[in-house]
């Protein structure tokens, strides 16, 4: 099987990811497609890894990646819960503190 | 333990920085606590060090033999190609030279630690600065890389700045700014010949290992590393394999110099107009003088004095002083001693005058925190007159003058901070007869005096009187300085008894009298905290002057080193 | 064409749908549920290139652990009376453009740089490297990024929670 | 050729030096206690100096007439020289000793009711201490930077003692120009000391005597040649720092013992109580620098001992003429000390070593019982002050006819006051007919102009008889005037005799002021004292510079022996009687005296004011130097820092024009293009949605526009 089918599942992984992120309103929509997005790098590396058994170190990258997930799910979600309390909505929409 | 002896010296305070930076604002009340145990230690670790210190070691100060408690570990090394490369080693050692430097620091920083008690606001900030600075002016002592040396220099910088900035007193922007601006141009010109020795210097035991003349850096004998040397010299060392180094010990060794190089003895090079060599002297011998401070860099120090807090002064003029007499030493004279026999005549009057300029300045001032200070520049002109002299007498008079002094201005700031504290005035008009009110007080003022004035009996007196025995031999002797120099500047001596018995005379002695004593009719004698300082102060000040034997014992197989350096120069 | 590749197939089929599935639909707790989908295809996709360890933890973390704080978070942001939990989208049309255009970049991308003929990749031997060994080289390699990685989650864990607690007192301070 | 080292090489071990130990612990152990003790103070350290002097008793009866017993020890070392510290007990030591001691221990019990009545009593005995145990380092050490120490020492002790009551402003100054004035005079001890390190490696006295005798003159230069560490080391100066060092060392002495130019801190020195000056500024201390001398005797040349000669001359003269017209009894007594401090010094520099030291020994006694005898007068005088009477003192003015009242004191002030005056009988008559007989020895060998020393010390005996007999006059007979200036008739019969803590130090001074204490009423040569103290054989200054010996110059002018007696018994009779005619109560000038205030004839002035040497010091002198350092402290501030605060000023003076520049011309496009951009920023602010997915999707599209720029 060439490396090729792989990595563009990666590639449409990461752009289906993209597209929830920038489309979606709600803030833990947006999670999951950074959800999405991650496990696309995940596939990536581990695709590369399967050729170079040796070195391993696409497989402990991807370990690294899951937990940085991890904690950044955590920490967002947290985030996340604040946010709704302090504005009493998750709608990212009405959330523009930035506005210029 | 005693092989990181040193470390453990400079770093117990630097830990207790972070500690300080670290608790949170609820624990205020321990930081000076903190500061107070983390330099009690490293005075004891200090003593420790002096104890364990062999002064029967000899040897010419170029060379490592004559160093102890050598830590040297390569810290960073880059290379720079056909330029060589670039090795800064930690390097770390005492001799004779900063042994007794190091033993005063640790003394006095522990004593600013307790005079800082009461240290009322921003305490965090001031108490980790404190520790800071006491970590980098102890590790300017015992460096012996030039990098690391200069490293350490620089970072006292900062804290004072800000020590003086923020706890002076009212014009202390003014001084801040003063003070790190002329130290600033002090640093700038060492640095400068700091990058020119660099690419002058050396070092023949990395050298030869990387050209492999020898298998590994610990297995080198000196024949290997004079061998070393004689390979350069022919020049049949390739430019890629040489190493440049820092080492100051190296440095002084005339041998470590590339053939032909900037600095190097055989070198024409010129700067405006004259010797490289002479010019490199001169611009670390500023340097060093802006530091110490000696005529006419002096303006600095009375400004910082009056405006920096108590302790801080004890520390600016009880610690940071010498380390411009320390550096000239370490640095200007064991590097270029033909450039100080060259320029000694030059050195000693610049010592003389200072003597002479600074207790007539001190006889003119109404504030008496002023006049100690221009009494520092007139006690550190006996620093440059002994080293100008380039006897053993001289330099060891000026080593025990730097130290001496150390202990005797240290207690004098504290004396004016006591009064200080209780009325907020240092102006010496605005007081009379004050040993009516606090006899204690002026038992202890006396003794300062008297000890700073140089009477046998002190240490200061000990110091002076072997600067002027070895100025005045060393014309017949080397004959680096006139006769006449030292007979002058014994006028200093009359005139700092002039200008301290006036001043004891018109504040302590009289009716009492205290300007606006409706406000602090209630003048209170000295605290056990004030006579935890003044105390050991003065029985080390009484000891050091009865039994000198003891700390010159200690540094006399160096500077013997040391001149044995300059006469080797000079012939 | 041997069974593993068409299983492989399968599960990159599976993964695919199901991430197109997040993309289009409305309902946040769906998408959350077909998240573990995608979750367990990709898992499955990692055992079968020889990354059993790697699907592992895939499962256990994404499945048992990322996704219950989803479903959770989902829970506690939105009042829960019945209705379901939808999310409008906006943009579409311009998300849809630029990760439409980001693909074809990558695609082109992909193609052009024909892995297949890398070297390394060429004369390598597939094969499953045993967990003895990714576990050794966790433990020597790689252990002080694996410590840093562990202190990592510990902080983030920390901050996650002082963040939700400290959230809590001020709602209560401002109320 | 002399081995440095072994010079120095500490000798066995000696129980001697426990004696020496102790006679320095005695009093220091005073300095340090007396401060804890109230009322007890005086018993306390009148014991312990008690003791010391029964231990330099039996030292002296030990030791007497060995010849130089000496002690060598290892202070520090530095560079392969050696600091030692060294302990000669010769006959000249041993008499200081007991001096010293006797003389302190009299003062003590004095002072016991002198200062009975003092808060500050325990501190006065702890200066005491200090001074006595300073004052026996002077005298039993034999190196010269030990004698230097505890020189600058006994300096301080006496700068304490003479602000004793610092509450007068008048005791601080004068306690002041005292320690500046030795301070001074220690500047020249310094050089002397440089050049005698400089040349010997060392400044133990044996050794330097020793070595003294090996060097030589060779071509002017002056040359000493020894080993030092197992090498030979040839020490070669111009042969006039020889000369200089001899006169270095005697400016120590100028400054100590009150000599010309410097003398004028004595007369103030006064402010301090009366004890005290009679033992330290009469007896011991101020004799401190003509000890020096002694000790440094073989090292003065030709030159430095003209030097010394001619000073001690002139000092001599003009403190008598200085003590003529005084009305204070202590000045008069203090003018008169200088004066006789400058007959010692005189007799050093005509190389009359032993009359030099003699006449310190019988100055102690007599001086010592003047003082002490004024000061039973001063103390009972004040016994009459009350709260509405206040007077003076010390001054001749109030006193007058006391006689009567005091007669003790009155018999022991004009023993002392003939024995000052030089009468036959009397202890002062040996040492200063000795003087003169050497002086005149001297000016007879050098001839010239050098008689006019010879006439100064001659002139100076008639004057000294003069001006104490005046004081006798004026303090003993004619009526009592105290009453009159009051107004108070009765106080005269308050007047008693002091007691007998007060008496017995004064007698017992006064007895021994009388020539049979001395072992000789007519000729110094047969006295015990006298002959203890040998002038040191040989030339130990190279010949060339050496003086004619002593022996030699006596010889040459011994036939004068006699005529030279009655000359100056002749002298003082001639200044007795002088003054017993002027001053007789009922004679003009005495009648005139107690109306008198500021002298008025310009003659009398200058006694009067001595030679307006203080006016010329403060006025002139101290002046400039304090002008000086006002103006360089003017200098430094304005000037030197201004330079430097001109250079930062100039500094953020340039900062401030590129920073003009900066502001309106480089920023002016800035201004503008920030303009520019803020008006097409309003036109593109509707993009700035807030929402920072909006933001994302804008930075991909822009990504990948970005790449397909670079890829395709």
């Amino acid at each position: 099987m060439p490396v090729e089918h792989l990595v563009i599942l990666g590639a449409i992984l990461f752009c289906i990811g993209l597209f929830v992120v920038l489309t979606r309103k709600n803030a833990i929509a947006v999670l999951i497609g950074v959800e999405l997005m991650l496990n696309a790098s995940n596939i990536n590396l581990v695709a590369f890894s399967h050729f170079d058994p040796d070195l391993l170190q696409g497989q402990v990258f991807a370990l690294f990646v899951i937990t940085v997930a991890a904690a950044e799910a955590a920490v967002a979600l947290a985030i996340v819960v604040k946010v709704y309390q302090y504005f009493q909505t998750a709608d990212l929409d009405k959330i523009s503190e930035l506005k210029g | 333990m005693t092989e990181h002896l040193l470390s453990y010296i400079i770093f117990i305070p630097l830990l207790a920085s972070l500690v300080v930076a670290l608790l949170p604002k609820r624990l205020a009340d321990s930081y000076r606590l903190i500061a107070i145990v983390a330099l009690g230690l490293s005075l004891v670790l200090s003593v420790v060090g002096v104890s364990l210190f062999d002064s029967d070691v000899t040897g010419l100060t170029n060379s490592e033999a004559s160093l102890q408690m050598i830590e040297k570990v390569e810290w960073f090394s880059i290379n720079l190609g056909s330029l060589g490369r670039f090795s800064v080693d930690y390097f770390l050692g005492v001799d004779g030279l900063n042994v007794s430097m190091l033993l005063l620091a640790a003394i006095v920083l522990f004593i600013g630690a307790i005079s800082s008690w009461n240290i009322k606001n921003k305490r965090k900030g001031y108490f980790s600065l404190y520790l800071l600075l006491s970590s980098s002016v102890l590790g300017c002592f015992v460096a012996l890389d030039f990098f690391l040396f200069y490293l350490f220099f620089e970072f006292m910088l900062l804290p004072m700045y800000f020590l003086i900035g923020i706890w002076g007193g009212p014009r202390k922007e003014y001084a801040a700014i003063k003070f790190f601006l002329y130290t600033l141009v002090g640093s700038i010109l060492i640095l400068i010949v700091m990058i020119g020795l660099y690419n002058s210097v050396y070092d023949p035991i990395k050298t030869g290992a990387e050209a492999g003349i020898f298998e590994s850096i610990s297995s080198a004998t000196s024949d290997q590393i004079s061998e070393v040397q004689t390979q350069v010299k022919l020049g049949n060392v390739s430019s890629e394999n040489i190493v440049k180094s820092f080492n100051m010990i190296s440095m002084a060794n005339e041998d470590n110099y590339l053939p032909d190089s900037f600095l190097s003895k055989s070198s024409a090079a010129q700067v405006f107009g004259q010797s490289a060599r002479w010019m490199a002297f001169l611009a670390l011998l500023i340097g060093f003088a802006i530091k110490l401070p000696a005529f006419p860099f002096h303006t600095w120090l009375p400004d910082a004095h009056v405006e920096a807090p108590t302790p801080i002064s004890v520390v600016l003029a009880g610690i940071l002083l010498k380390i411009g007499g320390y550096g000239m030493i370490r640095t200007a004279f064991s590097f270029f001693p033909d450039s100080a026999y060259h320029y000694s005549w030059l050195i000693g009057f610049f010592g003389m005058f200072s003597i002479i300029y600074g207790a007539l300045n001190a006889l003119a001032q109404k504030d008496i925190k002023k006049l100690i200070a221009y009494s520092s520049v007139s006690h550190m002109g006996f620093v440059l007159l002994g080293l100008a002299a380039l006897t053993v007498e001289g330099v060891s008079g000026a080593i025990y003058q730097m130290f001496s002094h150390g202990l005797i201005s240290a207690t004098l700031f504290l004396v004016a901070g006591v009064l200080y504290d209780r009325t907020q005035n240092r102006l010496i008009e605005n007081y009379g007869g004050l040993a009516h009110q606090l006899p204690k007080y002026t038992v202890v003022v006396s003794i300062a005096f008297f000890a700073s004035l140089g009477l046998p009996g002190f240490s200061g007196f000990i110091g002076e009187l072997m600067v002027f025995l070895g100025a005045f031999k060393s014309a017949s002797f080397i004959g680096a300085i006139p006769m006449w120099m030292p007979v002058v500047a014994t006028l200093g001596l009359v005139l700092s008894a002039g200008y301290y018995l006036w001043t004891l005379q018109r504040m302590f002695f009289g009716k009492y009298w205290v300007k606006d004593a409706a406000r602090h009719d209630n003048l209170k004698d000295l605290t056990l905290r004030e006579y935890l300082m003044f105390v050991p102060l003065i029985a080390m000040i009484i000891w050091f002057g009865i039994f000198p034997g003891t700390l010159l014992d200690l540094i006399s197989n160096s500077v013997e080193g040391f001149t044995q350096l300059m006469v080797q120069a000079v012939k | 064409m041997t069974f593993a590749t068409i299983i492989l197939y399968c599960f990159i089929g599976l993964t695919l749908l199901s991430a197109l599935y997040i993309a289009f639909t409305k309902n946040v707790l769906y998408a959350a549920f077909a998240l573990i989908l995608t979750f367990l295809g990709v898992a499955g996709i990692f055992m079968l290139i020889g990354a059993g360890f790697i699907a592992i933890s895939q499962i256990l973390v994404y499945v048992g652990g990322i996704l219950v704080l989803i479903v959770f978070g989902v829970m506690l942001t939105n009042r829960l009376k019945g209705q379901q939990v939808t999310t409008p989208s906006y943009n579409k049309l311009l998300g849809l453009l630029v990760s439409g255009g980001l693909l074809f970049i990558f695609y082109k991308a992909i193609i052009e740089a024909n892995f297949g003929a890398i070297k390394w990749i060429e004369s390598a031997q597939p094969e499953s490297p045993g967990l003895e060994s990714f576990g050794m080289k966790l433990m020597t390699d790689y252990v002080l990024a694996f410590e840093v990685i562990g202190l990592l989650l510990l902080l983030a864990l920390i901050g996650a929670v002082k963040i939700a607690a400290g959230a809590r007192k001020e709602v209560e301070d401002a109320s | 050729m002399i081995e440095l080292k072994d010079l120095l090489a500490p000798n066995a071990f000696d129980p001697l030096i426990y004696w020496i130990l102790a006679l320095f612990a005695f009093p220091l152990l005073s300095f340090f206690t007396t401060g804890l003790l109230k009322d007890k103070a005086s018993v306390w350290s009148s014991l312990l100096l008690g003791i010391n002097t029964c231990i330099s008793g039996y030292i002296a009866v030990t030791y007497w007439g060995e010849m130089g017993t000496s002690l060598k020890g290892t202070w520090f070392e530095i560079g392969g020289t050696v600091f030692n510290y060294s302990f000669l007990l010769d006959n000249a030591a041993l008499i200081m000793l007991v001096i010293v001691n006797f003389i302190s221990l009299l003062v003590h019990i004095f002072s016991a009711e002198y200062m009975r009545h003092d808060k500050a009593k325990p501190r006065y005995y702890a200066f005491l201490g200090l001074f006595t145990f300073s004052m026996l380092g002077i005298v039993l050490f034999h190196n010269l930077l030990f004698i230097f120490i505890f020189w600058e020492l006994v300096g301080l002790s006496s700068y304490l003692l003479i602000g004793f009551w610092f509450e007068k402003k008048s005791a601080s100054l004068a306690a002041n120009k005292a320690f500046i004035m030795n301070r001074i005079g220690d500047l020249g001890f310094l050089t002397g000391l440089m050049i005698l390190y400089t040349q010997f490696e060392t400044l133990d006295l044996g050794a330097i005597e020793f070595m003294m005798g090996e060097s030589q003159i060779e071509d002017g230069n002056w040359v000493v040649t020894y080993f030092s560490n197992g090498k030979e080391v040839i020490h070669v100066l111009d042969g006039r720092w020889l000369s200089a060092a001899g006169i270095a060392l005697f400016c120590g002495a100028v400054g100590k013992s009150a000599q010309f130019p410097l003398q004028i801190w004595l007369p103030d020195a006064m402010e301090g109580p009366t004890p005290v000056s009679a033992l330290i500024h009469a007896a011991t201390m101020v004799a401190a620098g003509v000890f020096m001398l002694s000790r440094v005797f073989v090292l003065l040349d030709a030159q430095a001992l003209e030097v010394i000669a001619i000073v001690g001359a002139i000092t001599a003269l003009m403190a008598a003429v200085a003590a003529l017209s005084q009305f204070d009894i202590k000045k008069v007594l203090a003018y008169s000390t200088v004066s006789q401090l400058g007959y010692m010094v005189l007799a050093m520099g005509v190389g009359a070593y032993d009359a030099g030291l003699f006449h310190l020994f019988t100055h102690a006694f007599f001086k010592a019982g003047l003082f002490l005898s004024a000061g039973i007068i001063i103390h009972q005088l004040h016994g009459l002050e009350s709260e509405g009477v206040k007077f003076n003192t010390q001054d001749m003015r109030v006193m007058g006819g006391l006689k009567q009242h005091l007669p003790i004191t009155f018999a022991c002030f004009v023993i002392c006051s003939l024995s000052l005056a030089g009468l036959p009988g009397f202890s002062g008559f040996l040492s200063k007919e000795a003087i003169l007989i050497n002086t005149h020895a001297w000016s007879v060998e050098k001839g010239g102009g050098y008689y006019l020393i010879e006439l100064m010390a001659f002139a100076t005996v008639i004057l000294t008889a003069f001006y104490i007999m005046r004081a006798v006059m004026l303090v003993f007979t004619g009526k009592f005037r105290l009453p009159e200036l009051t107004g108070v008739s009765d106080i005269a019969g308050k007047l008693k005799e002091g007691n007998r803590t007060l008496l017995i130090p004064v007698v017992i001074l006064a007895l021994l002021s009388l020539s049979f204490a001395f072992g000789s009423t007519f000729d110094a040569e047969t006295s015990w004292l006298h002959k203890a103290v040998e002038t040191p054989s040989g030339a130990m200054v190279p010949t060339k510079y050496a003086a004619v010996g002593q022996a030699e110059m006596l010889e040459s002018a011994g036939a004068d022996h006699i005529w030279l007696a009655v000359v100056s018994i002749g002298l003082a009779l001639a200044g007795i009687i002088a003054a017993l005619l002027i001053y007789k109560p009922g004679a003009k000038l005495a009648e005139a005296f107690d109306s008198k205030r500021e002298p008025v004839s310009p003659l009398v002035q200058v006694s009067f004011y001595h030679w307006y040497q203080d006016v010329l010091y403060t006025k002139v002198i101290l002046k400039f130097i304090l002008t000086q350092s006002k103006m360089l402290a003017w200098f430094d501030e304005k000037i030197l820092d201004g330079c430097v605060n001109l250079l930062a000023r100039t500094q953020v003076v340039v900062a401030h024009l590129t920073g003009m520049f900066d502001r309106y011309i480089i920023d002016g496009f800035v201004h503008l293009t920030a303009f520019t951009s803020g008006k097409v920023g309003q036109l593109t602010r509707s993009i700035q949605t807030g929402n920072v997915q909006t933001y994302i999707l804008s930075a991909i599209a822009m990504l990948i526009m970005l790449l397909l720029w670079f890829a395709f």
